[in-house]
């Protein structure tokens, strides 16, 4: 039990609202506040003790204040039932909350300009990011993307925190018509940007990736695997990591990222074993299955 | 009451009967942020093989009424790897550990009990026969009863005599009590009951599989078929002691997994929901047994053969 | 888009795919209060023997996670009370009658068949092989591919050739392909998938089986366990018709089991805990339908083989 | 979809109260309110849509009255996850309700005297039950028992609708010290009792019977078997019952009763099959069963 894991706590909703097409939930969390670092979520259990959804979901934390002790803010919109359930949550409802999990976003040593690229619901952690490099004397530039205006989150307080904000909408209900890929490099050239940080679809992130790639920029990306514990126990998050030695694992996207150095992460082959990956079938020992009457159960 | 949770697996001693089922608790390390490892039973590390394994594609996983579906496909380093870093780390926090293992042929299966007999600080072994079979009729090791035993058998023969051998089955099979039957005739020390049910399902969206050629099903919404495992197999071999596994979510769960017959059990799935579920099943157990005015776990097991028992006579 | 919900199960056209499961319906009269039963595919009564049964003693069900445990023991007012009150009963409000079956032995079986051919009004005849088998070697028919396909073979013998015959499995044997295999070698026209899964609660205060000897699990819990057996059945044997069930509780659970090769739903426990189920269900399927863009359920059987086929391609 | 048959609605909760041990809930249920006769019961579905408790809890219907077009109060103890998660309701939730459900208690046609026993929450369904004797002329009298007196409710009311009211607490708190069948016979003599109505534990209603047998008394109980689906369609909650043929058949307490004549029921052998029950094994054709290898599921 290390001194700055992450803990679990039955935290009391402080007030749930809603952000265009979000919800927004804050709760007393102090273990949690105190812990955090830009980049970490947190994954909450749903549906209360007698649910049938068993897993926890995964999301990032947007927002931390010292307010009672320390509280959390995080923001999603409703899917599924998992977060349906979330959505009718109330002030001094009890939710069970594991956090701060993850690898958060690592921070420049000196004051260089950051955009920050977020896509949808992906923006949310870069808020906490601008802040806390800001503090370091970065400059910090935003391009939010989104399909439309109400997708679009934050934009006054970014406007605070940031020397530019750019928003693309896909309808054109909001600043530019199209996507962040389409004007992200305009960006990078305006700003002089240094280093690029990233959150949203694995599209946008390989295409952000690359573009950062080509003007030798480091790039962070954080990604949206999903997760069944959030904790690292279950092997269910993996994706394509190329690592220092240049061997390609297949990674925990929970404990090993979320956040990713750009290049590293095999976004073309993500959803794939790739053949040269680490323990890939045919790298060493052929993963040999029969196609025996049915379907094949975890039995590992 | 003061309550000793001691509890013996065979040979085996384990300071009380709660034990992590493997692949649900990473290396250990991962649970250790959460509960204190050496305050366990024992730690199950996951399935190794004998070389490293990257597994199967994401997605891996799907949610179910319940429980969840899965497929890692044996991701891991391997069983030297498992032996050098993960075996001495748990063993470095006070902590026993068992290593499952599984490989595509009865030598394979006899060459990791050596490689771990060759090393130290291993508890138990555990036979996971719900492994693609190559060869055997079945699809798995577990699907044919003498298939099950030539591993067995070959596990037995080459760990050291000392390490148990549990062999660790599956309810979607004919008959498990037959299969038990010939595992214990291959030497097994004891069961491990149950692995996950095969299951799939399909994104209605997408119209496609969630996890590509289906997986396994753990949790509660299979507890029931695996305490109908642990009390068939407890009554055919009752001598013989059992892991009890499958959907363990509270002190109650384990309460009937003892009354069924089986002698330990281990957390699983539950782990992912409730990281810390171990220790609070922990502590619920201790309550239980005082709420049934026994001092051990082991004054519980197999109580529901008992109480069937007096019910038939009367 | 107007939608044509008309399935066939072979020779057989129902005015829709949803259908009630065996035993989850009384005699069709204590849905009727809720849904009417004119408007479902077809209303399958319980397991019907040759001679009344008075079933199992209470209790005779425990609550499980997303799922129940549950015995009968086939309590019923045997084939000729059937025939000649409940078949009609459903007939008189323009409902489709299909009429499950069990017995004691091959013979059982077949004389069920030819009672029910001496009758009128039955649309289909389901062959439950999940029954005690008292000579061969499994505990159920389904247990031997054997044992089931001398039971379908005598059924279809003595059945009328116009009423279709349709085998029932339960997902916890070795090998369902196999069973299916055998089935149509005897002649099956077409499958229900799945019975229920053995199962065992224990009374965690009473340290006794809640309902004695165990029983079969069934809801949403083995939805996924149901959808893995009707895609495997499916991939194995394409043109054979299959009634998809086990825990279909909405729209697109039925969409689910669609995709994986089922031509038919059936929806059982679900009508325990909602009364009105068949008629939601059949609304949401309609407004699902809608959102893929199909007119008819039809064109979604399968579904999921086409994609993953495409996945392999690529 | 008879006339007169149960329905099925998503019920506004009106308000949640503590009656002694017990919980009260008051919904809006004007179908079932309009519906209702003395001796029904409800089944309520629990822990919302995404909930891993799949059956319905059976509750008896304590009250009915015309507020909002009707409203329909039921009383509980909170015993496992679902009483539980019922008695967390707070007004204007919505409850999944189905009623009302079973056989009423069938009323005398001429004004007799009435005992009515009630074991701990078994009381509940008397008080309507009372109402209606009432204006029928009938006279009523209570006899109440339970652990302590904490597990007694409605004594005030039950004083204005009844003649006498008689209480029993095992403890001794309350009333006289003992059971229900230590005074009942007593309030028989004292009241001249033309009939008899109960409800309660198994037990009770065994030794209520007996004694009204004894005195040529005609009885009503109530029973509790636990039921899946209080709609008929399970087969789960049967009891042995005799029918006016003599011959004993295995009823569902859900639809052919909760209510039965008490010398109908064949108390010693509930939770068993009688060797003469119709259909029992031996009966006619025998129930073989083996004993191989292991559970035997449900296969009927
Ligand atoms: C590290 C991380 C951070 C995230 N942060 C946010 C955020 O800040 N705001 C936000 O709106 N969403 C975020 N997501 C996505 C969010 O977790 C899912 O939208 C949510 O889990 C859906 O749950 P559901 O019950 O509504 O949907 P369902 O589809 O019913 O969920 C079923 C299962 O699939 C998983 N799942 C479904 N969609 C996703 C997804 N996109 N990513 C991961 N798991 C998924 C669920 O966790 C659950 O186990 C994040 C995901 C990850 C991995
Ligand atoms: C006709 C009828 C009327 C009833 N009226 C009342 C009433 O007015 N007030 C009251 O407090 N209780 C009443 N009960 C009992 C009540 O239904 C149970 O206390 C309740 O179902 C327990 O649910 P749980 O989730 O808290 O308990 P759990 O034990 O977790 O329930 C698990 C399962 O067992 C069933 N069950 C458990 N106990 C009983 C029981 N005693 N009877 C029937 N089923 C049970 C549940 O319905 C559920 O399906 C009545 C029961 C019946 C059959
Ligand atoms: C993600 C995951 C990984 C698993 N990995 C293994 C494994 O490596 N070896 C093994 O024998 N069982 C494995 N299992 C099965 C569990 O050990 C356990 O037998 C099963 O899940 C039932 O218990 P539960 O319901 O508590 O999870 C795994 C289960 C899950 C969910
Ligand atoms: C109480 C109950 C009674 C059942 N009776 C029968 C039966 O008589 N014959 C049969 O073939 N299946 C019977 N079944 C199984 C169902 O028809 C169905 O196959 C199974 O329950 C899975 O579907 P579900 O999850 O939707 O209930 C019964 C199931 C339950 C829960
Ligand atoms: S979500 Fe379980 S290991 Fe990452
Ligand atoms: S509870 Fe289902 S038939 Fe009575």
């Amino acid at each position: 039990m290390s001194e700055m894991g992450p803990v679990q706590m039955r935290s009391p909703v402080l007030n749930v609202r809603r952000v265009e097409a979000y919800h927004s939930i804050t709760i007393v969390a102090p273990g949690i506040a105190d812990r955090f670092r830009p980049g970490q979520f947190i994954a909450v259990a749903v549906g209360g003790e007698q649910s049938s959804m068993l897993l926890r979901r995964p999301f990032a934390i947007h927002d931390v204040k010292p307010d009672y002790g320390g509280t959390v803010e995080f923001l999603f919109q409703a899917r599924g039932p998992g977060t349906a359930w979330l959505a009718e949550r109330r002030s001094r409802d009890l939710v069970d909350v594991v956090g701060p999990l993850g690898r958060p976003f690592p921070l420049p040593r000196d004051p260089v300009n950051c955009t920050l690229v977020g896509g949808g619901s992906g923006a949310a952690p870069l808020f906490p990011l601008a802040q806390a490099l800001r503090r370091r004397g970065c400059r910090v530039d935003f391009v939010f993307g989104a399909d439309s205006s109400d997708h679009l989150f934050g934009i006054i307080t970014a406007r605070r925190a940031a020397a530019t904000v750019t928003c693309t909408t896909e309808d054109g209900t909001f600043g530019e018509h199209g996507r962040v890929t389409d004007v992200f490099e305009r960006v990078l050239h305006e700003t002089s940007a240094d280093a690029v940080y990233a959150c949203g679809p694995m599209p946008m992130l390989r295409e952000v990736s690359a573009s950062a790639a080509r003007h030798a920029l480091p790039v962070q990306v954080s990604v949206e695997e999903s997760m069944a514990c959030g904790t690292g126990m279950c092997m269910s998050c993996v994706i394509p990591v190329v690592g220092e030695d240049g061997i390609t694992r297949m990674v925990r996207s929970c404990v090993d990222g979320p956040v990713f150095r750009g290049e590293q992460v095999r976004f073309d082959d993500a959803g794939t074993i790739p053949f040269d990956a680490l323990g890939a079938p045919g790298w060493k020992s052929p993963d040999e299955e029969t196609g025996y009457g049915g379907s094949t159960r975890e039995a590992g | 009451m003061s309550t000793d949770l001691r509890t013996r697996l065979g040979r085996l001693e384990l300071a009380n009967p709660i034990m992590t089922a493997a692949g649900c608790a990473g290396t250990g390390r991962e649970l250790a942020r959460f509960v204190d490892v050496a305050q366990l039973g024992a730690v199950v590390t996951k399935s190794v093989t004998l070389e490293p394994r990257a597994g199967h594609p994401a997605p891996r996983m799907a949610e179910t009424p319940s429980g969840m579906l899965s497929v890692t496909g044996m991701q891991g380093p391997g069983i030297d790897v498992l032996l050098e870093r993960d075996v001495p780390w748990l063993r470095s926090q006070g902590s026993r550990a068992a290593v499952s293992i599984g490989g595509g042929s009865a030598a394979e299966y006899a060459e990791l009990a050596r490689r771990i007999s060759g090393a130290s600080g291993v508890s138990m072994i555990e036979v996971n026969l719900s492994f693609p079979n190559p060869t055997g009729r079945g699809q798995d090791f577990a699907d044919d009863p003498e298939e099950a035993a030539r591993v067995v058998h070959g596990v037995r023969s080459h760990a050291r005599s000392d390490i148990p051998v549990f062999a660790k089955l599956a309810p979607d099979v004919r008959n498990v009590v037959e299969l038990a039957r010939a595992c214990v005739d291959a030497r097994a020390d004891g069961f491990s009951l149950v692995n996950t049910v095969r299951g799939m399902v399909i994104d209605p969206g997408k119209l496609r599989p969630a996890v590509s050629g289906g997986g396994g099903v753990s949790g509660p919404a299979i507890r029931p078929l695996a305490v109908a495992c642990v009390y068939n197999v407890h009554a055919a071999l009752p001598r013989v002691p059992i892991i009890g596994m499958g959907g363990v979510r509270t002190g109650s769960d384990v309460v009937e997994f003892l009354a069924a017959g089986a002698s330990a059990v281990a957390v699983g799935t539950v782990n992912f929901a409730d990281p810390s579920a171990c220790a609070r099943i922990l502590r619920e157990l201790t309550e239980a047994l005082d709420e049934h005015g026994v001092s051990s776990p082991a004054s519980l097991v197999g109580a529901a053969h008992r109480s069937a028992r007096v019910d038939a006579e009367q």
